[in-house]
C-alpha cells in the first residue's frame, strides 16, 4: 500500500513539529517515544526547532504537529504559515486543541488585566494575546489531546497516517477507560470532583489508577458530550459551590462553548 | 444431582488447591465499597461476602480489549490470535453473573461461534456462591435467583462451610480427588439452605415478576422517565461496561510504522457512546443521549430465547456503578407500573 | 537552522540574528549588532508567549493550583510539582510525613536524570560531536544515543512510577501521594538505576573530549541550595552564594530582584544588582564537596573541565550530577523499598486559615522558588514563580557579549560561525524559555 | 458462507479485477475469489451483503450487487463515504482484498416465485436491489411482470442508469417496466418525481406482486401508504435496513434495532425486512 499517494513508495513524507505557546511537554512526548527512531526513518524531519538545528520556518510538510496554543501576535503569524505550507495539521496537545491551563481565567479576566498583574507597568516590545486554541484560527485536520498526548495514540495516529488514514476519534469520557482498568470509582465512593464524566477518554484513567480525581487534562468529550450539566448537579448535590466546580472545569475546557450554558442551566443565570 | 459439604477452613484448602488447577480469580475488596474479581494470591483475602464485583465475570472470557489477528498487509493474510490454553477458574459467582455468562454464551457461541471467547469459556470452571441481596438487586424478578445449569460447582452457605452442589462432569472431577476436605450433607444442612433461600427471597427490595414489562416498555415509549432521568446521564458507559451482559464491541486495524504489518483489535464498546450509531453521512441512528439511553433500557429487557429471561438479570450494577445515581430498577418499576415492596 | 543573516542598516556593519535558537525549550533569539568592532547590543529575545501562571491562578483553589503550575514546563514538570506543593503546605502548615518527602526527591531526581540526559544527549552534544540533531547523530553513533535514551528512561519511569507519568505528575498532591508505589517497584527501580551506571559515565567520557572555550571565562556570582543534609541534593532551605553570603530561601523576595526588559516575555533576575549564575556548575561551585563516590572521583579528575568561571563547564557540571545522582536514587530507593509503608495515607489538607508559603529548590537548571499565599478558603490570593531561566538571563546576555565581542576581537566574521558559537553557549546554561516567562510581583 | 474451518472474522482473499466508476461518489467493483475451492462453493442470496477487509484500515459491509448466477465473482457498488470505502476506491485492478460473507437474510426470493416482482430503488439502493433484479432477469420464468423503479436526486447521481437504460428495449420485449426518475435534478432530461409518483408506470398487479424496496426511510413510509392503498399484500413486500455494523455476524451489538419485546440484529435477523416487522417495530423507520 502506498504510504503517501503522490509519490508512492518514493519518497518518505515530510513533518514538522512546532511549537506556539506551551511547556514544550508534546513535542518532549512526541521526541521521546520508544519508537522514535523508527518514525525518524520513516518520515523526514522538516522543522523540529526543540530538537535539531535543521529546522525551518515555512517549508511545506506533509503533516504538521502543532503544540500550544496561540498567545502572541507572532504565534498568529507561524500558525498561519504552517497552515500554508502543511496537507495536515494536526492540533497537538491540551494547549493547542482546547487553549491549554494558560486559559483558565477565559471569561474572568482580559489580556489587560492579565498582563498588568504579571508585568505591571513593564513594556515588551512583542504583543501577547488571550491564549486560544488553533482550531479558533485556522483549520484543524485532527485533535490529539492530552496533557501531553498519549504514547499509544501519537504512535496509532502516525502509522495509521503513514497507511494514508487516520484512527477514529474517540467520543467518550474516561470513565469507560477508568472502568475497564477495574478502578473504583472515587466520585460514587470518595465524592471526590472528578472530571472523568466529561473529559476525552484515552490516558486509560491515568490518575483514577492513581487514586487522584481526573482534572481534565485531555480536554471535554468532542462533539457535545461532555454533559457538563449533569455532572455540575451532581457535584452540587455533593456540597460543592459553583465557583469551585466552575473553576475545576475550566483548567482545562475554558473554550468548550457548552460549558457556561450549562452550568448556567444548572445554577440558573450567568454570574 | 450430587451434593456435598466443605467447612470454612477447608474451603480455603480448596481454593489453594484449585490454584494449581490454573488461574484461579475470586471477589476482592479493592476499596471501602467496591469488590472486583482478581486473581486470587492469598486465597484468605477471597471475600465470600459481597454484592457485586464492579467489573463483569464476562471479560475473563471476553477480555475488554485483545487482539483478533495480526496481520500481514503485503500477502493480504491475517493469523488468528488464539487464545492461550490456560484454565481461567472464577470462584465465587453469583446465579445472576451465572446467568449472565449464558446470556453471553448464547450469542457468542450458539451461532457463528466466536473462536476466542468459545475457547476460553470451555477450557473455564465456573464455582458459584450463594448470596444475600441489597437494595440494588432484582434478580428474582427477573427469575435468575436461583440457577440450575451453568456452573461446575455451587456453594451454598453453611452456618460454618457451604453445601456444594455439583453441576457438571468437570465439577465431579474437582470434588472426587479431594474428598479428605468434602464431606457428605446432612438433613441439617439441607433445612438451613431452606430457610436461607426463605429468608433470601424475603429481602428482595421487590416480589414478583417482571415478565410482562417488556410489553409495557413497548406501550409506554414516551413515557417521561426518559426524558427526565436521561438528563442526569453522563453518557459514561458505566452501566453497561460493568452490567454482566453487555456484550457490544469495535474493531479497529492498528497498522505498524512500516504499514507492512499490523493488529486488528476489539475493544468494548458502548450503546451509551454517541459514535454506536454513527454511520458515513454522517448519520446518527441514536443521534441525542435520551435515545442512547432509551436504547439501553430497549436492550436490556429484550427476551433472550436461550436463557428464557431478559437480557438483564438484575445484579443491580448498572444503579450501583451510575455515577449519577440513575437507579435502573425504580425505573424499570415505573414503566411497568410496580410497586415497591413494604 | 537558525538563520544568520546580514542585513544592510545604516551604521550597524554586521548584525546577527537568530530568529529562533534550536534545541533548547521554549522560543528565543539572539540579536547582536556592531558598529565597526563594538559590540552594540547583545540580547536574547524571549518571543515565547507569556502564559501568566501567576495571574490566571489568583482566586483559583489551592489543590487545582498546584495541578496547573507544573504546566509552566515540561522538562522540570516535577521539579515544579514538589516546589510548588512543598509553597502550598508551608502556606497551609501541612507537615508532610517523611517518606512523602523521600519519595518527592526520589521523583525529583528522576526529572534530573531525565533532564539532564535530554539536555546532554539530545540537545547539547550534536554540537559537539557536529551534527544538527541527536537523530543524525544516533545514526553514525548508534551507542551514544542507545546510552542517553536509557538514562532518559530510567528517569521517565522512576516519574512514571512515583508520578503517573513523566511528563505532568498528577500523582503528587498536597499531603502525600495518590497512590504509593510498591516496594517491588522501588526495588526494579534501584536495580535498573545499577544497571545504567555506566551509561552516566558515558556522557562525561564523550563531553571530555571537547574543549571550554577560553571566550565566555569570567569571574561571576554564583547562588545555589544548600542540600538539607550537606551531601548533594536539590532540597534545602539556604541559599549560599559565591561571595560567601547566605540567605535563607524565605527571603528571596529580598534578594533576588526582578525587572521588565522590552526584548522579553521573561523578566530578568539580579542577586544585590548583580548578575548571577545558578545551573548545575553553581551547585557544584558551591557544594561540590558533598558529592561522593564515582561522581567525586571523576569531578577531580575532569575538575579542568568544571571551571565556575566558564558557563560551558555547565554541560560538564551536568554530567557529574547524572552519576551522582543515578547512584544516589539507586541508594534511596533500596532504603525506601526496606521500609516503605504501604498504607500511609496521604494527609488530606485542612485549610481553616490565611496563610503564605516560600519554597525554593534546585531544578535541573538551577534555582526556582515559588511563594503562594492563600485565603482561608483555600484560594490562591497572591503567588510568585521565579525560574531558573528567569535568574540567569542576564548572566547569559553577558556572556553573549564577551563571546561576541571576543569573536570580534579575533576578526571573526562569518555570522554562520558567530551564530552557532552563540547558540552553543546558550544551549550551556540549558535555559527553559517556556518556564521562564511567567514572573510575577504580586503585592 | 463456504466452510473452510475459519474463524467467523477470517476473510478470503479477493482479487479486484475491474473497475468501473458509475458517479461521482459510486465506483462497481468486479472480485474474483483467489481460492479455487472457495470460488466454486461461494454463494449468495440477493440482499445479502458482504464484510470487505483492508488490512491496516478496517472493514465495511457492503451489499452484494451482482447477479448469483455467477459463480466465482461478484461484484460491490461502493460509494465513497469514509476511511475504508475512500481507500478502496484508490485500489487498482489486481489488489487483493480481504472478504467474509455473505451474511445477512437476504430477500426471500423463493417466496416472490409466481409473482409479479416491483423493485424500487432510490441512491444507493440500487446496489443490492440489482441483484434482486438480476436475479429476476436471470430466472425469469419464475416471475410474472417485472417492474424495477430507479431513483436518485440528481441525474449523475442516478446509479446503473445506463445499464439500465440499455436493457429498456429488450426488457419491454420481455414484459419488463424500466423506470427511473430523478427528484431535485430540472437540468435531467428523463423522468422526474419520486417513486410514488411514477407507480402508475408499474406494470404489475398488485394483488400478486411481490415488493422489494432499498432506500431511505422516507421513502419507505411514503411507498408503504402508497402500496396498502392500492391493495397490494404486506405480506409481499419487503424493506432493507442500515446500521452500524463491526462484525456482521450477531455480536458487535451495533446494528441492534427495535423495542424490547423485538429485539433485532440488522446483520443476521436483516438486513431484509418485511412490512410488519417494519410497521410494528416502532422507530425502525
Ligand atoms: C447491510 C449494509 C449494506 C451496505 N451496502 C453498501 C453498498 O452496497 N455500497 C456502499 O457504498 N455502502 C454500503 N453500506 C454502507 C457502508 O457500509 C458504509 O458506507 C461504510 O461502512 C463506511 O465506512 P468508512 O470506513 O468508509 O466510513 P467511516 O465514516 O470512516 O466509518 C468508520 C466505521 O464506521 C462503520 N460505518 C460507517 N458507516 C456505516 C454504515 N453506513 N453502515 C455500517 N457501518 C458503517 C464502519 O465500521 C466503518 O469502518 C452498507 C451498509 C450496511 C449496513
Ligand atoms: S472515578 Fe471518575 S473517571 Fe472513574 S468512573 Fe468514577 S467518575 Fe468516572
Ligand atoms: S485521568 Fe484525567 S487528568 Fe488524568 S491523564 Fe486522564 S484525562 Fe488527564
Ligand atoms: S442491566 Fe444492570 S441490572 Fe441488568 S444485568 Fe446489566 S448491569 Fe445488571
Amino acid at each position: 500500500m502506498a504510504i503517501i499517494e503522490e509519490c508512492g513508495d518514493i519518497c518518505r513524507p515530510k513533518i514538522g513539529v512546532y511549537a506556539l505557546t506551551s511547556c514544550y511537554g508534546c513535542q518532549l512526548k512526541l521526541a521521546t517515544v520508544q519508537k522514535i527512531m523508527e518514525i525518524v526513518q520513516a518520515v523526514e524531519i522538516e522543522s523540529f526547532y526543540m530538537i535539531s538545528s535543521a529546522s525551518r520556518m515555512g517549508s511545506d510538510v506533509d503533516v504538521a504537529f502543532v503544540e500550544g496554543s496561540v498567545s502572541t501576535e507572532k504565534d498568529l503569524e507561524e500558525l498561519k504559515e504552517i497552515r500554508e505550507h502543511s496537507r495536515i495539521l494536526v492540533a497537538l496537545g491540551a494547549c493547542a486543541v482546547n487553549g491549554g491551563v494558560q486559559s483558565w481565567a477565559e471569561g474572568d479576566k482580559d489580556y489587560k488585566k492579565l498582563y498588568a498583574e504579571v508585568y505591571g507597568e513593564g513594556k515588551i516590545t512583542m504583543q501577547g494575546r488571550q491564549a486560544t486554541p488553533v482550531s479558533d484560527h485556522v483549520k484543524v485536520d485532527y485533535f490529539l489531546p492530552g496533557c501531553p498526548p498519549e504514547e499509544d495514540e501519537l504512535m496509532y495516529f502516525i502509522s495509521a497516517f503513514l497507511f494514508g488514514t487516520f484512527p477514529e476519534p474517540k467520543d467518550y469520557p474516561v470513565c469507560a477507560e477508568c472502568r475497564l482498568a477495574g478502578n473504583s470509582c472515587i466520585l460514587i465512593e470518595k465524592g471526590e470532583p472528578c472530571l472523568g464524566p466529561v473529559t476525552t477518554a484515552g490516558c486509560k484513567a491515568r490518575c483514577l489508577s492513581h487514586n487522584v480525581p481526573c482534572i481534565g487534562c485531555r480536554g471535554p468529550v468532542p462533539h457535545g458530550t461532555a454533559w457538563f450539566d449533569s455532572l455540575a448537579k451532581l457535584f452540587k448535590e455533593k456540597g460543592f459551590d459553583r465557583d469551585y466546580i466552575r473553576d475545576r472545569m475550566k483548567i482545562f475546557g475554558a473554550h468548550d462553548e457548552n460549558l457556561e450554558p450549562m452550568l448556567d442551566k444548572i445554577f440558573g443565570g450567568s454570574k | 444431582m450430587r451434593y456435598v459439604k466443605i467447612s470454612k477452613a477447608n474451603t480455603y484448602k480448596f481454593l489453594e488447591r484449585l490454584k494449581a488447577k490454573g488461574t484461579l480469580y475470586a471477589p476482592t475488596k479493592i476499596s471501602e465499597k467496591f469488590y472486583d474479581f482478581r486473581e486470587v494470591n492469598d486465597v484468605k483475602a477471597v471475600q465470600f461476602d459481597y454484592n457485586r464485583t464492579i467489573r463483569p465475570p464476562r471479560r475473563f472470557f471476553y477480555p475488554a480489549r485483545e487482539t483478533m489477528f495480526t496481520f500481514d498487509t503485503t500477502k493480504v493474510e491475517l493469523y488468528e490470535n488464539v487464545p492461550e490454553d490456560e484454565t481461567i477458574i472464577l470462584f465465587g459467582v453469583h446465579s445472576c453473573d451465572i446467568v449472565g455468562l449464558r446470556i453471553v454464551d448464547s450469542e457468542f457461541i450458539d451461532e457463528n461461534p466466536d473462536p476466542y471467547y468459545k475457547k476460553r469459556r470451555e477450557s473455564g470452571i465456573i464455582i458459584g456462591l450463594s448470596c444475600l441481596p441489597d437494595e440494588y438487586c432484582f434478580c428474582n424478578v427477573r427469575r435468575v435467583d436461583f440457577v440450575d445449569a451453568g456452573f461446575d460447582l455451587f456453594f451454598h452457605e453453611l452456618p460454618d462451610g457451604f453445601l456444594v452442589r455439583v453441576g457438571t462432569v468437570t465439577g465431579h472431577k474437582l470434588i472426587d480427588p479431594n474428598m479428605d476436605i468434602f464431606g457428605e450433607i446432612t438433613q441439617e444442612d439441607v433445612d438451613y439452605m431452606t430457610a436461607f433461600n426463605e429468608k433470601r427471597g424475603e429481602m428482595f427490595p421487590i416480589q414478583g415478576n417482571w415478565d410482562d414489562l417488556r410489553y409495557f416498555l413497548e406501550l409506554r415509549r414516551d413515557h417521561p422517565m426518559y426524558a427526565r432521568e436521561s438528563e442526569k446521564c453522563l453518557g459514561c458507559g458505566n452501566c453497561t461496561l460493568t452490567c454482566p451482559t453487555c456484550r457490544c464491541y469495535d474493531v479497529k486495524d492498528i497498522p505498524s510504522i512500516d504499514g507492512m504489518t499490523g493488529e486488528r483489535v476489539r475493544v468494548w464498546d458502548s450503546c451509551q457512546f454517541r459514535s454506536h450509531g454513527l454511520v458515513a453521512g454522517p448519520h446518527n441512528f441514536r443521534p441525542t443521549k435520551e435515545s442512547r439511553f432509551e436504547n439501553r433500557y430497549m436492550c436490556k429487557n429484550a427476551y433472550n430465547k436461550d436463557t428464557t429471561t431478559a437480557y438483564c438479570v438484575g445484579c443491580g450494577r448498572c444503579t450501583y456503578f451510575c455515577p449519577a445515581d440513575i437507579n435502573f430498577r425504580k425505573n424499570l418499576m415505573e414503566i411497568g407500573g410496580y410497586k415497591e415492596a413494604v | 537552522m537558525a538563520k544568520a543573516k546580514g542585513s544592510k542598516k545604516k551604521s550597524v556593519k554586521h548584525p546577527i540574528s537568530i530568529d529562533h535558537v534550536a534545541r533548547i525549550e521554549g522560543k528565543a533569539g539572539i540579536e547582536v549588532s556592531y558598529t565597526g568592532k563594538k559590540v552594540d547590543v547583545v540580547q536574547f529575545n524571549i518571543f515565547e508567549g507569556p502564559r501568566f501562571f501567576e495571574s490566571i491562578t489568583l482566586g483559583k483553589p489551592i489543590n487545582e493550583a498546584v495541578a496547573v503550575y507544573p504546566r509552566i514546563c515540561s522538562f522540570c514538570a516535577a521539579a515544579h510539582k514538589v516546589t510548588g506543593v512543598q509553597a502550598a503546605e508551608n502556606a497551609i502548615a501541612l507537615r508532610p510525613t517523611e517518606q512523602t518527602k523521600k519519595l518527592r526527591e526520589i521523583l525529583y531526581i528522576g526529572d534530573f536524570i531525565e533532564s539532564h540526559a535530554l539536555h546532554l544527549f539530545l540537545l547539547a552534544l550534536p554540537d559537539f560531536l557536529g551534527y544538527h540533531d541527536a537523530f543524525t547523530l544516533g545514526e553514525e553513533h548508534p551507542d551514544i544515543l542507545r546510552a542517553g535514551m536509557a538514562l532518559k528512561d530510567i528517569g521517565a519511569d522512576i516519574q512514571t512510577i512515583l508520578g503517573s507519568r513523566y511528563i505532568h505528575q498528577e500523582n503528587v498532591l498536597i499531603g502525600g501521594f495518590g497512590k504509593l508505589p510498591t516496594k517491588k517497584q522501588l526495588e526494579t527501580i534501584a536495580d535498573r538505576l545499577k544497571g545504567i551506571r555506566n551509561d552516566a559515565e558515558e556522557a562525561l567520557e564523550n563531553l571530555v573530549s571537547y574543549r571550554n572555550w577560553p571566550e565566555v571565562d569570567a569571574e561571576r556570582i554564583h547562588l545555589a541550595l544548600k542540600p538539607y543534609d550537606d551531601t548533594y541534593s536539590m532540597l534545602g532551605g539556604t541559599v549560599q552564594s559565591t561571595e560567601g553570603t547566605s540567605f535563607r530561601a524565605d527571603a528571596y523576595k529580598m534578594r533576588i530582584s526582578e525587572s521588565v526588559v522590552p526584548h522579553s516575555f521573561a523578566k530578568h533576575s539580579h542577586f544585590n544588582n548583580e548578575p548571577f549564575m545558578t545551573s548545575a556548575l553553581s551547585r557544584f561551585a558551591l557544594f561540590g564537596d558533598g558529592l561522593d563516590g564515582r561522581a567525586k572521583e571523576l569531578a577531580e579528575m575532569y575538575s579542568a573541565h568544571l571551571d565556575p568561571s566558564n558557563p560551558m563547564s555547565n554541560n560538564f557540571a551536568q554530567a557529574v550530577e547524572l552519576i551522582y545522582f543515578v547512584n544516589r536514587a539507586e541508594r534511596m530507593s533500596r532504603e525506601l523499598a526496606s521500609d516503605l509503608k504501604p498504607y500511609e495515607r496521604r494527609i488530606k489538607p485542612k485549610i481553616e486559615k490565611a496563610g503564605i508559603g516560600v519554597s525554593m529548590s534546585e531544578a535541573p537548571r538551577g534555582l526556582l522558588a515559588y511563594t503562594l499565599k492563600v485565603d482561608k478558603n483555600g484560594k490562591i490570593t497572591a503567588a510568585d514563580i521565579i525560574t531558573p531561566t528567569a535568574m540567569f538571563l542576564p548572566m547569559l546576555e553577558a556572556d553573549l557579549r564577551r563571546l561576541a565581542e571576543a569573536l570580534a576581537e579575533q576578526g571573526v566574521k562569518d555570522p554562520e560561525t558567530i551564530g552557532s558559537k552563540l547558540e552553543t553557549v546558550v544551549r550551556a546554561y540549558d535555559p527553559c524559555v517556556s518556564c521562564s516567562v511567567h514572573i510575577a510581583d504580586i503585592q | 458462507m463456504v466452510d473452510t474451518g475459519k474463524s467467523v472474522y477470517d476473510t478470503h482473499k479477493c482479487r479486484l479485477l475491474r473497475k468501473y466508476d458509475l458517479t461521482d461518489m459510486e465506483t462497481l467493483f468486479l472480485f474474483r475469489f483467489e481460492d479455487p475451492v472457495v470460488a466454486q462453493d461461494w454463494r449468495f442470496k440477493p440482499g445479502q451483503f458482504v464484510e470487505v477487509s483492508l488490512l491496516g484500515l478496517g472493514e465495511v459491509p457492503i451489499s452484494i450487487c451482482s447477479s448469483a448466477r455467477r459463480m466465482g465473482f461478484f461484484e460491490l457498488c461502493i460509494r465513497n463515504a469514509g476511511r475504508v470505502t475512500s481507500a478502496i476506491h484508490k485500489l487498482t485492478p489486481g489488489s487483493l482484498v480481504g472478504v467474509r460473507g455473505p451474511y445477512g437474510n437476504g430477500f426471500p426470493m423463493d417466496q416472490f416465485h409466481g409473482r409479479d416482482l416491483l423493485c424500487v430503488a432510490a441512491g444507493l439502493g440500487m446496489a443490492p436491489l440489482r441483484s434482486v433484479f438480476l436475479y429476476a432477469i436471470d430466472n425469469r420464468w419464475q416471475f410474472g411482470n417485472i417492474t424495477i423503479i430507479n431513483t436518485a436526486k440528481y441525474g449523475p447521481e442516478l446509479l446503473f442508469e445506463k445499464e439500465l437504460e440499455a436493457m429498456k428495449d429488450i426488457a419491454t420485449a420481455e414484459n419488463i417496466a424500466i423506470v427511473q426518475s430523478v427528484t431535485r435534478d430540472p437540468d435531467y432530461p428523463g423522468l422526474h418525481g419520486r417513486a410514488t409518483e411514477h407507480m402508475e408506470k408499474a406494470n404489475v398487479d398488485p394483488d400478486n406482486c411481490a415488493v422489494a424496496m432499498c432506500g431511505p426511510p422516507a421513502m419507505y413510509r411514503g411507498m408503504f401508504d402508497y402500496l396498502v392503498e392500492k391493495g397490494y399484500d404486506p405480506r409481499y413486500i419487503f424493506v432493507t435496513l442500515e446500521r452500524r455494523m463491526k462484525c456482521g455476524v450477531g455480536k458487535c451489538g451495533h446494528c441492534n434495532i427495535g423495542t424490547a419485546t423485538s429485539w433485532k440484529y440488522v446483520c443476521k435477523d436483516g438486513p431484509v425486512f418485511d412490512y410488519y416487522a417494519i410497521t410494528s417495530i416502532p422507530g425502525l423507520i
